[in-house]
């Protein structure tokens, strides 16, 4: 299990090579790769800042590959994540599975992306026509508002 | 007790980390928010809207029931949005 | 759309990247490998030869490409399938899908590899223990049965 | 019209390629299978068990009732067995 929280840009090649090289029983290798699109919500992103927490972060992304591994007979799993400040076309995250059967490599690497694009430990800054905005998390709006409700009664 | 604020929290709040002494009566999450909300108008301002700010306790998601005694480090920071 | 037939090894990591570069619609990039296991229904593999029928695999492989950009909103699709002699740990296939939305990126490209290893147009020559073995494909063998007797009657 | 084999068949056949003048009378895919069995113990061998053979006809895969008639190329293989 590998989990890498950093600034720098990934080598896709590289990083999926390291995951089967010399290991005869793996079957497959699924893996997804998150990019900045230059559009969000109908309006123009010409940048993304990604702010984290350092050290809690990583702590996160190891729960939920070990969460993958308990879940799924996987040989390996691998998350990059990046943060920092991020343009159009830049990689974001590399996730990737392995295992001898496909299936299981598939569905732990859907698993993992959805949770890393929805529920990760960061907080985006997009510049959209000059202006710096925090992207908002309605859904979680909500539901924190029920949370708070329920233990203030 | 370190206290860390990400985000639009860091911005509003004015800062991304204070080390704090809370008072003994101090117990919970929703505690130290009520208390760090005393420090100035911007921390009022910031902690303002509990709907969305969420807490770490010594990097561990929190609630705002559960205790914060003895915690070396808690966070708030707003929903998170995802990578 | 890409399709690749060939003998020779593949860089993943640059087959990758071609299918995003310089495209900033493209929120993410979903891709399987498929490699070479040393072991196949309980038996050691020591080798497999992988025959096609060059010019059919292509149409076929470009076909069941066509249907994925038809089923879900893709930017581009990529199949790259080796042929000829493979040991254990090599890679047999890559394929990947891009697309503005993550579902659909996984669902293609998941729907891609299911169909390549198991309707492409190979056949399996397994090494196991000295003796060289055509695979044999059991369900598909039920299938034929059926469809011969009904039109010889 | 050139008819191919692939895998177990071409092995048993004992050629991959061969260039044949079917009779008249040849219309479909199983005509031309008979057709082929006469050709050589080999290919009555190899075409025997039509359960496990499939043919393409121009490179699309096609039935047994299939046409043959106007066809440049023809070929047997046993089922697929995936990448």
């Amino acid at each position: 299990m590998t989990v890498k929280v950093q600034r720098e840009d990934f080598d896709i090649g590289a990083e999926l090579d390291s995951l089967t090289e010399g290991r005869h029983g793996v079957g497959g290798l699924a893996s997804f790769v998150g990019l900045v699109r230059d559009i969000h919500g109908g309006a123009e992103v010409s940048a993304m800042t990604l702010e984290h927490y350092p050290g809690m972060t990583e702590r996160e992304l190891e729960r939920i590959a070990t969460e993958a591994k308990e879940r799924w007979p996987l040989d390996e799993v691998l998350i990059v994540h990046r943060y920092g400040r991020l343009e159009p076309g830049d990689r974001i995250v590399l996730c990737a599975a392995s295992s001898a059967h496909r299936h299981a490599a598939l569905e732990a690497c859907a698993f993992l992306i959805d949770w890393l694009k929805t529920k990760a430990p960061f907080w985006k800054l997009e510049a959209t026509g000059g202006a710096d905005k925090w992207v908002d998390a309605r859904e979680s709006d909500d539901e924190a508002a029920k949370r708070w409700r329920e233990t203030s009664g | 007790m370190k206290v860390l604020y990400f985000a639009w929290l860091r911005e509003r709040v004015g800062m991304a980390e204070e080390t704090v002494t809370p008072p003994e009566d101090v117990a919970t999450v929703a505690d130290l928010i009520e208390h760090l909300k005393t420090r100035s108008p911007a921390h009022a301002e910031a902690l303002g809207d509990t709907r969305v700010v969420r807490c770490a306790v010594d990097q561990e998601h929190a609630q705002p029931g559960d205790s914060v005694r003895g915690a070396s480090e808690v966070a708030f920071f707003p929903p998170v949005t995802g990578g």
